[in-house]
């Protein structure tokens, strides 16, 4: 029997190994797997990569891992929300690579790691600064860049709703990045608010099909993000 | 919001730019609107009016803002303000959201700028300052993307330094895409041969329009 | 209000030109937009483009359009079915241009050109046939090849259920090729089997949003697969 | 099926091949079967053990056909035959269907052959003849994506002539891609060095296998 559950945040998250690929999924705070955030600040691993579309607020969560010292660079569109102030402090003393990408060229490179698409030509951030190195060409008239699939070594999920072959549905705007993030790891890692019984997801609605995961916790209730802001 | 009246014409408030920009939005349109004065821009909108607003972050079909006692924490816009989804309305991910925006399906994407140049570039997503990292979010995807651009922003900054220039000197966002500028003082096209004024605010003059203006414009009046 | 409804398949299939390429969805008879075919004989338009994951079967739909003499080029990945004996005849008497695509790629190209992808590369077809004068480059020492977004003029798609912002759902494997074809050509036209209220879809459930529909062709139960190998 | 019974030993069938492939797919593996032989595995795998099929027409799951009664014309697997599906399944359009194969994420392709070379290349969807229209299908997307590919086949051609050959002469259809072979006379794994035989049906010996092998044997027995 395919059970991917397990039992507890620590379980999830072993070998998760020095300098990986973590994508983080989540926009803001609504779809951020922060219980699994949480378990890799336990887990201790360090040099890592972190893909999300933030870097951080506040002092907890993914701001905590990098205050940690255990994030090498960041690769995301927008770093500098408010409240981003531990990633700010660190990029001004020159302590964290950084590298920019256009909200959309992130979100198309990271489905591409998931569907065997290993480059691609894009009109996006052509002719600019976020252009600059790298390799151009005109299709139909439209200058492009080429841009690569962005592969994670680990993918870290929030889900709604998850049964135990692993399929997956997301609540309103907690959708965001978790589904593309969900392929384009060679391990995925999912926490989800609720589970079901195999067969009560609708086989029409499953967003995120099972094979695409590998593990699953249940954080009942856990992290709505409206707990956050307080 | 301070206004700078002077003499004999009295500049758009931020929320009359944005009732301006929608009154020319038809009805059955796709529109993402970006962060600040753009996103002002659906309030002015009667919902009697369908016109469907995207948000990059996986809505199509946004609606108003929420009242306080029914926040919904799950439903959140790209500034990541709490709204509502309309009738209609539906869900998606990142890359079908941005599909949408970057296969050109967008009717019309409206961005603030610090700065547009005749020739259609914008500046919207980096000032020069050093030592902070640039975001730049979805910016040079809805400025690529979209079936048109239109920008809408203050005329001059604060301290009246034209933001209609030949050339941007800000990084620049997308090249040659803005179509319609909407100031407080004026509406402009941007035409092949630089910056048409299709419309001022009462008591504006053309002269005075370009003393405020570093690009040349012409006239459609 | 938004109303993409039109009163006949007439009125759905006005303004196709002669020379236009037109994908049309489904998966052997599942997912057809037979009626639209139907409606694309009637219209008359010449020269056209065919894009379709086969080359029709038996002398009826496609098959019957192919006779007609009015497709100049069929993109498809597999035109041999039993049946497809139109296309086998007009190929064999040199009547006809083929090209061949493996099935994932013609997907792939369908997606991106639908969402502003203008060429990716890919492994499938490197070193083969279908590889042959295409560029190819290695990453990461896989071999791929350079293949470009296939653009339509017009899309064809049957849908289960439509609202009048043109939000579809699908059903089952009739699902296919007709989500990321809607997304694909300029001007997208729906045949769907059932017509719902605005908001009656599950707004987590629906799978082409209606920015992606132009004109909807309410044709109730018609055409279900079932009746059409009788 | 002609079984050619040639005095010492008795060639599988293809239905006792397909059983022979089943026993090796453990259970939790995602598994895409080709048309053909391969197809027939999933009725030779208890319905206990959660194997999970995918045809590339949309479907994660696939299940048993129906009674001739319960035929349910929406749902057909590649082959374009009525199936089922199992409960846990699910649907997906195509572009997110070839993403699994493309993307790695099947755990197994199992593939029919024209010919396997023993580099692994593997040439399975064009036979040479002239005037007929070739049909690709999704068969180098299978061979390509998966994490392992595996072939069924008869291990000659009616004719007799071997299909374990040194090059491929019919058109590839991926390069190096296949691991292990099925036939109805051993099973073999596609090694370094070639191919290597680790299992026969009885009364078979590696010599007599050789005759009917273009390539080069290795015995791992």
């Amino acid at each position: 029997m395919i059970n991917k559950f397990v039992n507890s945040v620590a379980e999830a998250m072993a070998d998760v190994r020095d300098g990986a690929v973590v994508l983080v999924g989540g926009f803001g705070e609504v779809g951020q797997p922060r219980a699994l955030i949480d378990g890799l600040i336990e887990h201790g691993a360090r040099e890592l990569i972190l893909v999300h579309n933030n870097a951080g607020v506040g002092q907890f969560g993914l701001a905590r891992l990098l205050e940690l010292g255990r994030i090498r660079k960041v690769i995301c569109s927008f770093p500098r929300s408010s409240g981003s102030v531990v990633f700010q402090q660190l990029y001004k003393e020159g302590k964290i690579e950084l590298e920019l990408v256009p909200q959309g060229t992130l979100a198309e490179r990271i489905r591409a790691a998931g569907a065997g698409v290993t480059a691609f030509y894009t009109p996006t951030a052509a002719g600019t600064k976020l252009g600059e190195g790298k390799e151009t060409r005109q299709f139909n008239g439209k200058l492009c860049v080429l841009e690569h699939a962005l592969y994670g070594d680990i993918a870290l999920v929030e889900a709604w709703c998850a049964d135990r072959w692993g399929n997956l549905t997301y609540k309103e705007t907690g959708r965001n990045f978790n589904p593309i993030m969900a392929t384009a790891a060679k391990l995925t890692v999912v926490q989800t608010h609720h589970t079901m019984q195999l067969g009560a997801l609708d086989p029409e609605s499953i967003i995120t099909p099972g094979i695409f995961v590998d593990r699953i916790v249940h954080i009942p209730n856990g992290n709505a993000p409206s707990s956050w802001s307080t | 919001m301070p206004e700078c009246v002077s003499g004999d014409f009295k500049p758009l408030s931020i929320s009359e730019m944005a009732a301006r920009v929608a009154t020319d939005i038809p009805e059955g349109w796709y529109v993402n609107l970006g962060i600040g004065i753009p996103m002002l821009v659906s309030e002015r909108l009667s919902s009697q009016r369908e016109v469907v607003f995207q948000c990059e972050n996986g809505i199509l079909g946004m609606g108003p803002s929420p009242a306080p006692d029914a926040i919904d924490p799950w439903l959140i816009n790209a500034a990541k303000q709490h709204v509502t989804l309309r009738v209609g309305g539906s869900f998606c991910h990142h890359a079908d959201s941005f599909a949408m925006i970057r296969g050109g399906h967008l009717d019309l994407s409206v961005l603030g700028a610090f700065e547009v140049a005749e020739n259609g570039d914008i500046a919207n997503w980096a000032t020069l300052e050093k030592d902070t990292p640039l975001g730049v979010g979805g910016a040079m995807d809805l400025a690529t993307g979209a079936k048109r651009v239109w920008v809408v922003m203050e005329h001059t900054t604060k301290d009246g330094r034209p933001r209609l220039v030949r050339r941007c000197t800000y990084p620049l966002t997308a090249l040659g895409t803005v179509k319609r500028i909407y100031t407080n003082l004026a509406v402009l096209d941007v035409a092949p041969q630089g910056f048409v004024v299709t419309e001022m605010i009462p008591g504006m003059t053309v002269e005075s329009l370009q003393a405020r203006t570093e690009a040349k414009l012409f006239s459609a009046l």
